[in-house]
């Protein structure tokens, strides 16, 4: 562990036009070790990691690899000394292939053309060692946002790195293909790789890590071993403040609150099979499963996002039509993306035109109201602690976590009664999530109804009143009460308890 | 009994000229069918010179005709697939846009560009007494253009007459409209303009209203446009003449090549429409109510 | 929750002058100077009504191509649509002069013809676009040559003139003005100042940015796609409606010639005015700026007789060339 | 941990016929159903012959097009820098005949020359799209100008003719050919198979697809965006030149009407052919099929003389529509 550091980053400032985002930030990684950096939503921990990477540069301060001061000018010479960054947000061209997406930049060329076959072993094997069964030829933009995250590991790993910088490379995944990473990374530092870990799930921090340093507001708080520093103690640091439960106290629906909402029978051809599950007013319904079970593809065939190919919606009891969002919308139902890039968020447009983009028609019924849409802004950047520079920015020049509080604020303008949030703190900093929690658990007891899909065991946990698990695209089982505990979920999960197939929903239906 | 067949290939009508042309095709096409009862007329029509090479080739490979009609896009690049059609053993007439080598030709109807400038530089020269300022309306650059402008500025050499200014309109009201308005705001004395086809002009006549010179000066175009002689008819002092150059033509080539193919009549080689200056004494003998052009 | 607070922070990043916003006025206004080197009679009004004046049917079929374009489509058949409705129009009118005498009731019955038809015609393409799922590209690339066969074929490959009662008549319409202003011009501004309310105030022009930045976003955001795409293409088929009726009057004609390269003209416009041809992101202002220099270029050239007339084409490319590089460039080394 | 395994849930919904692929070649059947229906003379292999043949012009352009649109570029030039092209090769061909004599040497000078001037014409537009920022369309649409007026100039408002003793010489190259197979036939084909190979098995096709699909994904590949992108363009002013070398021993001229809306042609044959206009995704294959799509509707109508001729080009658009409504619907009825 006392080894000459690999890469280091000396006195780094950044700033973008008259906004400074790093203050002269030290931070280095040795060889064969797992160096974590952890910080709130917007503490710039993506930026110095793409001045490390070479895909920016800094304002001030230098960069040095074994020592000697380097200027990468872009990606290539940075990946040239083996520094290999997977970024926060997707790095994929929609429009290619798995294959050629990992290769890209590096094809493997058999004289004067490329060597598809090899390209594509290649490809498989990456994937495969990541246990994710992705076909080399499917396209990125049919892929699943977990697929994507396996992707871009996959194409992070396929190249030969001394340093591997992972910026929240988990926010995605569940347990078991963190898993599964995990035993990746401890395989590369096995053989001398040294991995900065960027992560808000401070568990996986503390499980992996070596060394932990936290940014606060551009600066270095701090470097510790990770042995020397606990939960808590992380959590602290990172806000600047102690931190309570993260969890409010579960306040499940009396067992006579009415059904607000049923689906029954409902598939979605390819992805989902025969489901049927019903949420109580009140009551927040967690969703779990593996990646691939077919949890977002359920919500979106309620939605109307996908073709449903049978299946019956009841809403208080009546039959519902819902073909499109804006029918779900008239119904108070309401949808977060998991895809907040591709789906969720105009990344090109600025935050007040995306807060109000879902519910336009309460800003006016001719005319935007441009001056409410700006008191609205101003309302969520103040509930959901978003945290930005300018007033004018663009959405894309905002921190993961802040994006995604900003596309939980703008499904909120609709104030929805049944609201169904996908990985909704995806990428959100401990401290903001404690507020989302609340948040929640505050709507759930003024009487409205959350279903959660998330792929953080501990949030359907300590959040849900109820857990419907999948498996395959099929409902496998209903857990409440006591028996919400992470074996018990996984068991479903994997196909261990629970007929395949099952579709009706035995804890209800007893 | 087998039917004689005669192909016709002309331009597109993408132009009042070139429409008045497509008109008169298809009322010689119905006319001569029915006057003939084992003729066939295929008439096509090309909106480019390559296009127009393509219909050659379907008209001799698939359509089979005996005779072939055509006023070419343009005179030099048509030269050769009219060739392969004369090799390919079929009777060839060709109309108004010779040739560049005439000897392909069985016959030829034709207007008389060259001509045609230079009987509207008489006119100008004569009507301003040899002397003044005038503004010229081009059409697309093409060798009948070409033609037209040479001759026309061979003729008003030693003159006292100023060309002011020269811009292409495209065969175009609108942008014959367009430019005169400039040529207006440009020159503030002009005696006569020649806009040399009869789309330009009446684009040209809308400018100068507009403007409120109609006194100040005379408008010459070409081919002979209905509305036009009317003008002259009437005596307009704006449109004092117009000089032919009649669309009908294509009509007059069908008719002989038909009669030819037909009754096996005997033919001269050349037929040449002359440029016949059109002034109100005789405008009436042009005046074809009924037709588009 | 903790306020975010960075107070040292000045709240615009761009405080200075705009070159991205600003670029295409700067390039006309340096048009502008060039022609009154050229020749001063340029600047006088006379001239510039004129220009003006000609700039409104490109210029009022380029704000309804903003929105197209806006929404990422594109509309080819502008130009062939503009010369099919004046020939509809014109052999309305002339078949209603007969019964009703020329006279201003007919006027109106022709320019509710040509709204009818205008919107219809972009009814049919925003159709083919959105339940066909047929790139706009491809359809309005085949109701281009339809349009324009259409018009052919009405006017017997000739040229559809208007009733000489019914002109002068109608004549105003065009040669008229108020305040010494043309009426075409006040007509134009009109379109100009509506079309960017649409596309800046309302719904329906958020929503094409939306849908233009990306689709997926918009139909997850409730917005019905569909829909506001063919909006879109109705509203680009009535600014050629409007075109039409102000260009009827003017040469009392149509023929196949009408509004030939019109669309390109149209897309140029809203090209150089900065919006983007993937859509996204629509300038009204922008397309109106860029519709006037298009046509500056033209009327620059005419007054000049320095040039050989050979060469006027490759002097406007290169303009149009400078123009954007200028305003871009300058705007990118910011 | 456990292979996560989804038998009962099919993966690849559309494991059968791919109709998005296959749509172009299906809609390609149908035309010459509909041809040989028409006439049986249609499916003569000389009819076939002329219909390649006619198509190998705008079809090698637009081989070029694929790999610019794939880009996410367009270019508009084309038309008229085959114009341009054909018109300095002329120029430079009659120049040389007095010196070496009308023979092969000097055919093959005029080849360079053609080539030379296609590969410096695509750089022009590529640096000015790269280095200058400008959008494609704006800058292909300056240099359309600018190419079409040269052509003009140079022949002086008319047309330019090659030498006829340098025509017999050259003449073999459009009218000659091998197994019975047109010259023009054979180039097409080769120029294809190349562009194949290139967009589908060299690293530069790839990143083609990549730029277009998204170029700050490119950019962070560490590809060099800027070079691919010109680099595209060159290709695109290569395929002009090709295209000019069988062109003008055809009709041996060249004018300011040469090439007149080839680029709209080229541009539609890739569309039609399945590319994407936003660039991403290209399709050599699909281009060839939609450049002889375009040349068989019109073979086709030459066929028949059912027609009023005023509305060929009405059932020319029905039919690109029809066409690929068929092959786009099915395709999403999926
Ligand atoms: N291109 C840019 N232009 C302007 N501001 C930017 C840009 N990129 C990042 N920022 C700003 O820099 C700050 C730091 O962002 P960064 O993405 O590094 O945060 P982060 O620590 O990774 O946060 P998160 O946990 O949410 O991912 C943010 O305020 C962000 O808005
Ligand atoms: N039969 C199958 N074989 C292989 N993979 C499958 C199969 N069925 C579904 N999948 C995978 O499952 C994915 C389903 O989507 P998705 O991963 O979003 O489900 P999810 O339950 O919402 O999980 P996540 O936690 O990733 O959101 C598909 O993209 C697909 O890759
Ligand atoms: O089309 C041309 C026409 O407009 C002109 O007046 O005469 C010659 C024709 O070819
Ligand atoms: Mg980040
Ligand atoms: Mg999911």
């Amino acid at each position: 562990m006392s080894s000459q550091p690999v890469l280091v980053a000396d006195g780094v400032a950044k700033s973008f036009g008259p906004v400074q985002v790093l203050f002269g930030v030290d931070f280095d990684v040795r060889p064969g070790e797992v160096h974590a950096l952890v910080g709130e939503n917007g503490a710039g921990k993506s930026t110095l990691m793409k001045i490390l990477a070479g895909y920016q540069p800094p304002s001030a301060g230098t960069i040095r690899v074994d020592g000697e001061p380097v200027h990468l000018s872009g990606s290539g010479p940075a990946e040239a000394l083996g520094i290999v960054l997977i970024h926060q947000e997707f790095n994929l061209a929609e429009h290619l292939t798995v294959e050629e997406n990992i290769s890209l930049g590096r094809e493997i060329r058999r004289g004067f053309f490329l060597d598809k076959p090899a390209m594509r072993e290649r490809a498989r094997a990456a994937l495969a060692e990541l246990n994710c069964p992705v076909d080399p030829d499917a396209r990125i933009r049919d892929l699943s946002v977990s697929e994507r995250q396996m992707v871009e590991i996959a194409k992070a790993v396929s190249r030969s790195v001394r340093v591997l910088i992972m910026d929240e490379p988990t926010a995605v995944l569940t347990g078991a293909e963190t898993e599964v990473l995990f035993r990746l990374i401890r395989r590369l530092t096995a053989q001398g790789v040294g991995v900065v870990y960027i992560s808000h799930k401070l568990d996986e921090v503390k499980a992996i890590s070596d060394r932990i340093t936290v940014l606060r507001d551009g600066r270095r708080i701090g470097t510790h071993p990770a042995e020397l520093l606990g939960h808590d103690d992380i959590a602290q640091l990172m806000v600047g403040r102690p931190m309570s439960d993260l969890f409010p106290p579960k306040e499940p629906p009396p067992p006579d609150a009415p059904v607000v909402l049923e689906v029954e029978g409902l598939s979605v051809p390819g992805w989902v099979r025969d489901a049927s599950f019903q949420l109580r007013r009140g009551e927040i319904l967690g969703f779990a499963g593996l990646v691939g079970a077919g949890r977002t593809e359920l919500m979106e065939g309620l939605m109307g996002l996908r073709h449903r190919s049978a299946g019956a919606i009841r809403r208080d009891g009546q039959p519902l039509r819902v073909r499109t969002v804006a029918d779900a919308a008239k119904a108070g139902i309401a949808y977060l993306t998991e895809d907040r890039k591709g789906k969720g968020l105009l990344v090109g447009k600025g935050l007040r035109p995306n807060l109000t983009l879902l519910a336009l028609e309460r800003y006016g019924r001719v005319f935007i109201d441009e001056r409410k849409e700006a008191m609205a802004l101003d309302r969520a950047i103040e509930e959901f602690d978003i945290r930005l520079k300018s007033p004018d920015a663009l959405v894309g020049s905002l921190s993961g976590g802040n994006q995604q509080k900003l596309l939980l604020a703008k499904t909120m303008q609709v104030a929805p009664q049944i609201l169904i949030v996908d990985e909704p703190t995806r990428g959100i900093d401990i401290g903001t999530k404690q507020q989302i929690y609340r948040f929640l658990h505050d709507l759930a007891r003024r009487g409205a109804s959350i279903i959660v899909i998330s792929s953080e065991m501990p949030e359907i946990i300590g959040l849900s009143h109820r857990v419907v698990v999948m498996r395959s695209g099929a409902v496998t089982g209903t857990l409440s009460g006591d028996d919400i505990v992470e074996a018990e979920i996984v068991r479903y999960a994997t196909g261990l308890k629970g007929l395949k197939g099952i579709s009706h929903d035995p804890v209800l239906h007893a | 009994q087998q039917k004689v067949k005669m192909g016709v290939s002309i331009p597109a009508a993408t132009h009042g000229w070139a429409g008045g042309l497509n008109w008169h095709a298809q009322q010689a096409k119905a006319k001569l069918e029915k006057q003939y009862p084992t003729l066939e007329v295929v008439l096509v029509t090309a909106r480019d010179v390559g296009r127009q090479a393509n219909d050659l080739e379907d008209l001799v490979s698939v359509r089979n005709i005996d005779a072939l009609v055509i006023l070419p896009f343009e005179s030099a690049p048509m030269t050769d697939p009219v060739r392969a059609v004369k090799q390919a053993g079929k009777f060839v007439t060709v109309v108004d846009r010779g040739l560049t080598d005439p000897s392909i030709q069985d016959l030829y109807v034709a207007g008389n560009n060259p001509e045609m400038g230079k009987v509207s530089a008489q006119y100008i020269k004569q009507k301003l007494g040899g002397k003044g300022d005038i503004v010229v309306l081009r059409g697309i650059p093409t060798v009948i253009d070409n033609q037209r402008v040479d001759a026309f500025q061979e003729e008003i050499k030693g003159s006292q007459i100023k060309v002011l200014g020269m811009q292409y309109a495209n065969w175009n009201r609108d942008d014959g409209y367009k430019v005169m308005q400039d040529f207006l705001s440009r020159f503030p004395k002009i005696d006569a303009v020649w806009a040399q086809d009869d789309d330009i002009a009446l684009g040209v006549i809308e400018a100068v209203k507009q403007a409120g010179r109609e006194k100040e000066m005379f408008i010459l175009g070409g081919a002979g446009m209905k509305d036009m002689i009317k003008r002259v008819m009437d005596k307009d002092p704006l449109v004092p003449a117009d000089v032919l150059y009649p669309p009908g033509m294509i009509a007059e080539a069908m008719e002989i090549t038909a009669k030819h193919l037909v009754e096996k009549a005997p033919i001269k080689k050349e037929y040449i429409i002359e440029a016949t200056l059109v002034t109100p004494e005789n405008a009436s003998k042009y005046y074809y109510p009924d037709s588009p052009f | 929750m903790t306020q975010s607070s960075m107070p040292e922070l000045a709240r615009k990043p761009s405080a200075g002058f705009d070159l991205k916003l600003w670029g295409p006025f700067l390039a006309l206004a340096g048009l502008i100077v060039l022609g009154t080197l050229v020749n001063p009679v340029f600047l006088s009004p006379a001239n510039l009504a004129n220009v003006l004046t000609r700039t409104a049917f490109t210029g009022i079929i380029a704000v309804g191509a903003t929105f197209v374009i806006t929404t990422g489509g594109i509309d080819l058949s502008v130009g062939s649509l503009a010369a099919f409705t004046a020939g509809v129009m014109i052999v309305v009118m002339n078949a209603l002069v007969g019964p009703m005498g020329a006279g201003w009731p007919v006027v109106l019955v022709g320019m509710l013809v040509a709204v009818g038809l205008g919107l219809v015609a972009g009814l049919v393409n925003g159709l083919l676009v959105t339940k066909g799922r047929i790139e706009a590209f491809i359809v309005t690339l085949g109701t281009m040559g339809i349009f324009r066969s259409l018009v052919t074929y009405l006017a017997d490959g000739g040229t559809l003139s208007l009733n000489s009662g019914m002109r002068a008549v109608y004549r105003p319409v065009y040669y008229g003005g108020l305040f010494g202003i043309p009426t075409p011009v006040w007509v134009f501004a009109a379109v100009a100042l509506i079309g960017a309310v649409i596309l800046y105030r309302t719904r329906f022009g958020r929503y094409c940015a939306a849908i233009g930045s990306n689709d997926e976003v918009a139909r997850y955001s409730a917005i019905d796609v569909d829909r506001v795409r063919l909006l879109a293409f109705v509203l680009q088929g009535l600014c050629v409606a409007i075109a039409v009726v102000l260009y009827v009057p003017r040469l009392g004609s149509a023929s196949a010639t009408t509004g030939v390269l019109w669309e390109l003209e149209a897309i140029a416009a809203v090209i150089i005015g900065g919006t983007m041809l993937k859509g996204g992101h629509g300038r009204i202002w922008g397309t109106v700026v860029g519709a006037v220099m298009l046509t500056l270029i033209d009327n620059i050239l005419n007054l000049t007789g320095a040039i050989s007339v050979y060469l006027n084409g490759a002097i406007q490319g290169a303009i149009i060339i400078v123009a954007v590089l200028l305003q871009r460039g300058t705007a990118s080394k910011r």
